[in-house]
């Protein structure tokens, strides 16, 4: 007999289906979402807010520095115990929870995929044993391909289809998503303790930073890549970089991609808003780059908005890693890569009796407030950066509820009056916007909608989150609330949380995007790379790609060669 | 007042494995309130169960308390596979008959403990407020910090009559430690705040330390090679030599203070 | 014949992956390329445990993989605190089935780091390590420091792959173009090699350290003439050395971790490196002995919070070096059985350790007979991993790198005797209603 | 002639390391059942290459080869890890996990007594 559920008299938020808060019932047979069942198991949810699963966007989850992360913090593994139960394994930590609690967290938020945002390729097998090990989820990881030397190279031989070669066999090989971008050329100068600007020239490699970002675009756009290439910039968290953010967006703008999403996804965009020349004299420039994002078609952001207290920071960045350890004196971790990336890592603690922090706090609502179409906005804390993915139904509640963002003003340092503006702005999310910035943005972005994910047409998995919340509730705390544990839970049919606890831990899926090449191409392209591993790889070639054995439960989406 | 004795008994502690039993449950203020029949059903951790208190220990009650503050618990028997003694304790008074194990009086808020033999490792870790006297030695790790934790006791007073192991008072942030023997190496490494008083010897002190001060009155058997000397002053009528630190830390931070003969 | 390559070898945290064997008859018959000669014996192979077996009267009597692993299954079943140790020679696979096993019991997991590089691990908590993978080291490095090492004769191929003579894309010439600077209490025979040796005072180096650090940050003024047996004319040298270097990589070894003030020497090591770093490019790495206890490190960490010495008693994990560590509970009597697994406790830990574990009921599972033999009631024979049993591991900087499996066998790997045992446990507590 | 008082440190060596997964074989046991002395205290002891000695810490005693390695300083032993040098560390780590595996107070001396092959060292732990 077929697997039947009922979610019945729901309001359901399906926003990729139009479908704006309306009473319905939502049908799911073995997995998927159906359009009518006949003997089903019924979830009454009269009165109650529905939406598809939870889709995050970026999120620092798995992988060599999540867990170099762990390691240098047993004090924050220490906060948030949980023994285990007969359903869950034992549950750790903060703002770097172990595998387990990262899953049922999620889950508990109405969450059912999360996109790890950097996966450095060399140590991607790493990735996927963590990300296996991440219950219900199901997850996909961005490989960082911007520093690599072959990327250097051929970005400055302006051999654009040999580097489009580089980038299918780079997604193969570690099973990666996207082209992810962090401090293209920066990460290499900190090779040598050096950083770059946009415009800088990389040392030794004779290009700039902007001349990356540019060829990479141009490569992904050779493939139909489901996702743009996905861009931390230079200059992160540096006083006055929101000229250079700026002009980062403007490199990839007369880029053509393949179909209607942008050309880039610019990340934790807060970190790379702001004004000033100095910490004294910092400021939001939230406003100048919304009014950037509302006047450009090709870009889509995240906010990387702040969550107050404690948290462990992590980035490819190694060289942002390394200032902020300056100015905190806080224990560091760095971690450079062979030939592609690095890491760094350093605790952080965001108090709402900071000037610049309550300014940080601010600029990242002010970007979803100030940018006018959600459909460019996703939310994120850029978790761990901002603060942890728990902290997401704070954010929603203050989006929602202009009183509780004044209430919350009010109690931290004056600065945010003087040198930000969310105070001064009025507007308030409503659930669809919710369900956009959570979900159908970031599924449409990424091009998972058309797999299933972040909607609740019929063919849809069955992800489901069903709140404990009327629609009409406007109590910020009660909204916070509902948005921490739902109600229910339903992961591929599976009732995965019921009540705000975890009852089921099915295993998640790895999805992971082939693009196709051209071989007489990838033959010439593998010229030079077996070169790179015979002298400076420390691996060999034939040891380096990710096994079949590391993805369990593979999700495959073919990304063809585009022929015009 | 009210005294409630625990005494372990034998047979806990009479198998060819000594499990520890940790008692972290059994504080005054835990305790207080509670009827003879209830205190021996609390639950305590032994290896990977619990059992309850009247299994572990012979319980005795003795008076009556009007609060946490009025109760006393005394701990008898072998108490040296006795773990977590007064941990998180925030009033009233403990006195452990006897030599005690790992993180005696941790976390420690309020109230005071006497321990009547030595200490095992992790006395008054991150202590917070409150008195703990150990009449005996102190193991390692005195009033240091939790793993990773950059503060370790911030409050209250400790006092150690005999010696004392390594790493007396890393992290220290506040509070104050008198120990009147030796302390082996490494006291008051990484501090930021709080006084030790070191009444016999001591050797490699104060390392990477940025704020409070170290009193040394016995022999120095080795100093740190990266602090400054400032000087002498006068402490209760004897003249130290003053030296200013850890230089290692650069300049900026280098503000702790060590006093010696 | 057939020949094998890009063999991944099993033995050392370097985690050499270019060997080349020749296999005949479902065995290896020449190490062709590769390996170390310490990495060599191993992929040559020993004498192994023929069977499972259980001790009874004094003696070990040969039994079924069943038989042993029930029993194994009811020894730990029964216990109040056992002891899950070892794991630095297996694969990460085997660890997570492990960690279950653990959680399952409520017992506590300790790894090999805990005599090794456990310290380092305790220094990562409290500061932090500044690291990078090796390639970088062969590629970019031209001062290299190792300090209480001896990779000559315990990481054989690691200076010639990695470090000191290998040759990258800034350091063409090998070590022509490079420094190296030996730190040890004796002249071994990597200090033979070195540019310059500084010769320490056994369980000195915390103070030469902080000298260094000093002298980095501007204050040689206060450094006395002589700290820890090093003229400071010597420690001047080392600091300009290390000033006007572009790369410069510390490697550590035991020397450090085993001695004087432990953990904390090895903080003062990545403090040293936060210092240079201030003029250079500036790194540190623990020297990690088998192949994969830096896996086992990374699998506990994900999977608990932490990376070793992990107590589960009260169903979630407490993480105390030093307390739940291997060698403190058997020298405090602490726990009432062990497993051990893919290590050899017998051979490794002090003496005054092994009375304890001479006393409860012990569990073997390891491919060959070694010291902890002599303790076990139960011993279940394993196969090689990276000989005949795949799996990940992370070298010593923690790059994953998959083993690969070359020769059949009808020893279980390490990860089905554990997933056995685990399902035994569990229809035991089942049974039992609980 | 008396005990030399002596720092007694270990590590590993090459052959030890081949050795690892053959420790019940002559060539383990010939590797690490040895004591590596400086030629000079050698002399000042009045021991040669393959002498017996035996060496003493608070913690125990045993019976191993010595061996000349004038890299060694005078005043430091060095005993390969393993059995031989275990039987006379500490197995207390002072809170840290770490027993002091260099670095122990010993007293060196000649001796008629044989080396125990490994199997029955570990008999004397059995009680």
């Amino acid at each position: 007999m077929a697997d039947e559920l009922l979610i019945r008299n729901g309001v359901v938020y399906d926003p990729i289906n139009g479908v704006k808060g309306e009473k319905k019932d939502i049908c799911i047979r073995d997995g998927k979402v159906v359009d009518s069942v006949t003997n089903p198991k019924v979830i009454d949810a009269e009165g109650r807010v529905v939406m598809p699963g939870g889709v995050d966007i970026h999120s620092h989850i798995a992988g060599g520095k999540v867990n170099a992360g762990r390691i240098m913090r047993p004090e924050d593994e220490r906060k948030g115990v949980e023994p285990k139960t007969k359903v869950c394994r034992a549950q750790s930590g903060y703002s770097v929870p172990n595998t387990f609690a990262t899953g049922y967290r999620y889950a508990r938020m109405g969450y059912t995929f999360v996109m790890e945002a950097a996966m450095p390729p060399l140590a991607a097998r790493h990735t996927h044993e963590e990300m296996v090990d991440i219950p219900i989820l199901d997850n996909a990881a961005m490989p960082l391909i911007d520093n690599n030397w072959m990327t250097m190279e051929y970005v400055k031989s302006g051999d654009t289809d040999l580097l489009a070669a580089y980038i299918a066999w780079m997604m193969k090989a570690t099973k990666g998503y996207a082209v992810k971008v962090v401090n293209p050329g920066g990460t290499e100068a900190w090779g040598w303790g050096k950083n770059c600007n946009l415009n800088d020239t990389v040392p030794y490699f004779d290009v700039t930073p902007a001349e990356i970002i540019k060829g990479l675009a141009e490569a992904n756009e050779k493939f139909e890549m489901p996702h743009s290439i996905h861009v931390h910039g230079n200059m992160l968290g540096h006083p006055g970089n929101y000229e250079m953010t700026k002009d980062t967006y403007d490199v990839v703008k007369g880029i053509k991609p393949y179909r209607d999403r942008p050309t880039m996804h610019a990340t934790h965009t807060q970190f790379h808003s702001y004004g000033g020349t100095t910490w004294g004299n910092f400021e939001s420039k939230a406003d100048a780059i919304a009014d950037y994002i509302n006047e450009n078609d090709h870009m889509s952001i995240d906010l990387g908005s702040v969550i107050l207290g404690d948290t462990t920071t992590m980035t490819a960045d190694g060289p942002m890693e390394y200032s902020l350890y300056q100015i905190t004196g806080r224990k560091w971790t760095n971690h450079d890569v062979e030939l592609e990336t690095g890491t760094g890592i350093t605790p952080f603690l965001y108090s709402g009796k900071v000037s610049v922090h309550t300014i940080q706090w601010a600029i990242g609502q002010e970007l979803a407030l100030l940018v006018k179409d959600p459909w460019k906005v996703a939310l994120t804390t850029d978790h761990p950066n901002a603060g942890p993915f728990i902290g997401y139904p704070i954010i929603i509640s203050h989006l929602m509820s202009k009183k509780r963002r004044d209430e919350s003003a009010e109690a931290m340092h004056k600065a945010i009056f003087d040198r930000a503006a969310l105070p001064s702005i009025d507007r308030e999310y409503d659930l669809n916007e919710i369900a956009i910035i959570t979900r159908g943005m970031t599924a449409k972005t990424l091009g998972l909608h058309e797999h299933g994910k972040g909607h609740l047409g019929v063919g849809a998995d069955a992800d489901v989150a069903i709140y404990d919340m009327s629609p009409e509730e406007r109590d910020a705390g009660k909204i916070q609330k509902a948005f921490l544990n739902t109600k229910y839970t339903i992961k591929g049919g599976q009732i995965v949380v019921k009540d705000g606890e975890v009852v089921a831990t099915p295993p998640g899926r790895t999805i992971f995007v082939t693009p196709e090449c051209d071989d007489k191409l990838t033959d010439e392209m593998l010229v030079t790379l077996k070169d790179k591993f015979a002298k400076y790889y420390s691996v060999t070639f034939n040891n380096y790609p990710v096994q079949d054995a590391y993805l369990p439960n593979p999700y495959e989406i073919k990304a063809p060669w585009r022929s015009s | 007042m009210q005294t409630i004795t625990l005494k372990l008994k034998d047979a806990a502690m009479s198998g060819i494995a000594q499990v520890p039993v940790e008692v972290d449950a059994l504080t005054p203020d835990k305790l207080f309130g509670k009827s003879e029949a209830e205190l021996k059903a609390v639950k305590v951790w032994w290896g990977n169960k619990q059992e309850a208190a009247g299994d572990l220990f012979d319980v005795s009650v003795a008076g009556d308390a009007g609060s946490g503050d009025e109760v006393k618990i005394v701990f008898e028997g072998d108490l040296t596979r006795v773990k977590r003694i007064g941990d998180g304790m925030k009033s009233g008074e403990i006195e452990a008959r006897g030599d005690v194990d790992m993180h005696c009086g941790a976390m420690m808020e309020g109230g005071k403990i006497v321990v009547k033999g030595n200490a095992n490792c992790w006395a008054g870790r991150e202590m917070r407020g409150g008195e703990l006297v150990i009449e005996g030695d102190a193991e390692d790790n005195l009033c240091a910090m939790y793993r990773g934790e950059d503060k370790g006791m911030t409050g209250g007073k400790v006092m150690v009559n005999g010696n004392a192991g390594e790493c007396v008072g890393q992290y220290m942030a506040g509070g104050e430690i008198l120990i009147k023997g030796n302390v082996d190496r490494l006291a008051g490494l990484s501090m930021s705040g709080g006084k030790i008083t070191i009444g016999g010897d001591a050797e490699l002190f104060g390392p990477d330390m940025i704020g409070g001060e170290i009193v040394v009155k016995g022999k120095v058997l080795e100093m740190m090679p990266s602090f400054r000397p400032d000087g002498t002053e006068s402490i209760e009528g004897v003249e130290y030599k003053k030296y200013l630190g850890d230089l290692a830390m650069g300049e900026k931070k280098a503000k702790g203070t060590l006093y010696a003969r | 014949m057939v020949e094998v390559t890009d063999v991944v070898c099993s033995l050392c945290g370097c985690v050499c992956d270019d060997i080349v064997l020749e296999v005949e008859n479902n065995e290896i018959v020449k190490v062709k390329k590769g390996a170390c000669s310490v990495g060599k014996a191993k992929l040559l192979g020993h004498e192994r445990i023929k069977s499972p077996a259980i001790r009874e009267n004094g003696e070990l009597r040969e039994c079924s993989y069943d038989e042993a692993i029930k029993k194994a299954a009811e020894i730990l079943y029964k216990s109040r605190r056992s002891l899950l140790y070892g794991w630095s020679s297996t694969v990460c696979e085997a660890h997570k089935v492990g960690v279950e096993l653990t959680e399952d019991l409520g017992a506590v997991m300790d790894n090999t780091a805990s005599v090794c590089h456990g310290p380092s691990v305790l220094a990562i908590n409290d500061v932090g390590l500044p690291s990078c993978t090796l390639g970088e080291v062969k590629n970019r490095a031209d001062l290299i420091i190792y300090w209480g090492a001896n990779p000559a004769q315990a990481h054989a191929n690691h200076m010639k792959r990695y470090s000191y003579v290998s040759k990258g894309y800034w350091t063409e010439e090998g070590k022509k173009g490079k420094k190296m600077v030996v730190v040890d209490v004796r002249k071994t025979m990597t200090a033979k090699m070195a540019d310059v040796f500084v010769q320490i005072k056994q369980g000195k180096d915390y103070q030469v350290f902080s000298a260094l650090r000093a002298i980095l940050r501007g204050h040689e003024d206060v450094v006395p003439d002589e700290v820890g047996g090093v003229p400071k004319e010597q420690l001047l040298e080392v600091a300009n050395m290390v000033k006007e270097s572009k790369f410069v990589m510390t490697f550590f070894g035991m020397g450090v971790t085993h001695t004087g003030a432990r953990h904390n020497n090895i903080v003062n090591a990545i403090q040293f490196t936060r210092a240079a770093h201030l003029h250079t490019k500036a790194s540190i790495m623990p020297l990690r002995g088998h192949y994969n206890v830096a896996g086992i490190n990374q699998v506990c960490t994900w999977e608990t919070g932490f990376p070793f010495a992990i107590d589960m008693s009260r169903g979630y994990a407490w993480y105390n070096p030093g307390e739940q560590s291997a060698t403190d509970l058997l020298y405090r009597g602490d726990c009432d059985a062990a497993m051990i697994i893919a290590s050899d406790p017998g051979a490794h830990f002090p003496g005054e350790s092994l009375k304890h574990l001479a006393k409860i009921p012990v569990i073997q599972i390891d491919p060959y007979a070694n010291p902890t033999t002599e303790f076990a009631d139960v011993v279940i024979p394993a196969a090689v991993s990276g000989i005949e049993a795949e799996g990940n591991v992370y070298r010593m900087d923690n790059v994953p790198i998959r083993l690969r499996k070359i020769l059949d066998t009808d020893y279980l790997p390490d990860e089905e005797i554990l997933q056995r045992i685990l399902t035994e446990i569990r229809a035991m507590r089942e049974k039992e209603g609980e | 002639m008396e005990g030399m008082n002596v720092r007694l440190i270990s590590g590993r060596t090459a052959v030890q390391g081949q050795n690892l997964d053959s420790k019940l074989t002559e060539k383990y046991f010939g590797e690490v059942a040895r004591c590596d002395m400086n030629g000079n205290d050698m002399e000042k002891l009045g021991v040669a290459k393959e002498d017996t000695v035996k060496v003493t810490t608070a913690y125990g005693a045993v019976i191993v080869k010595a061996k000349q390695d004038d890299g060694n300083p005078e005043g430091m032993v060095f005993i390969p890890m393993g059995p031989w040098c275990n039987a006379v560390i500490s197995g207390d780590t002072h809170g840290a996990g770490m027993p002091s595996f260099k670095g122990v107070d010993a007293t060196v001396e000649k001796t008629a007594e044989a080396v125990l092959p490994v199997k029955e060292l570990m008999r004397t732990y059995m009680g």
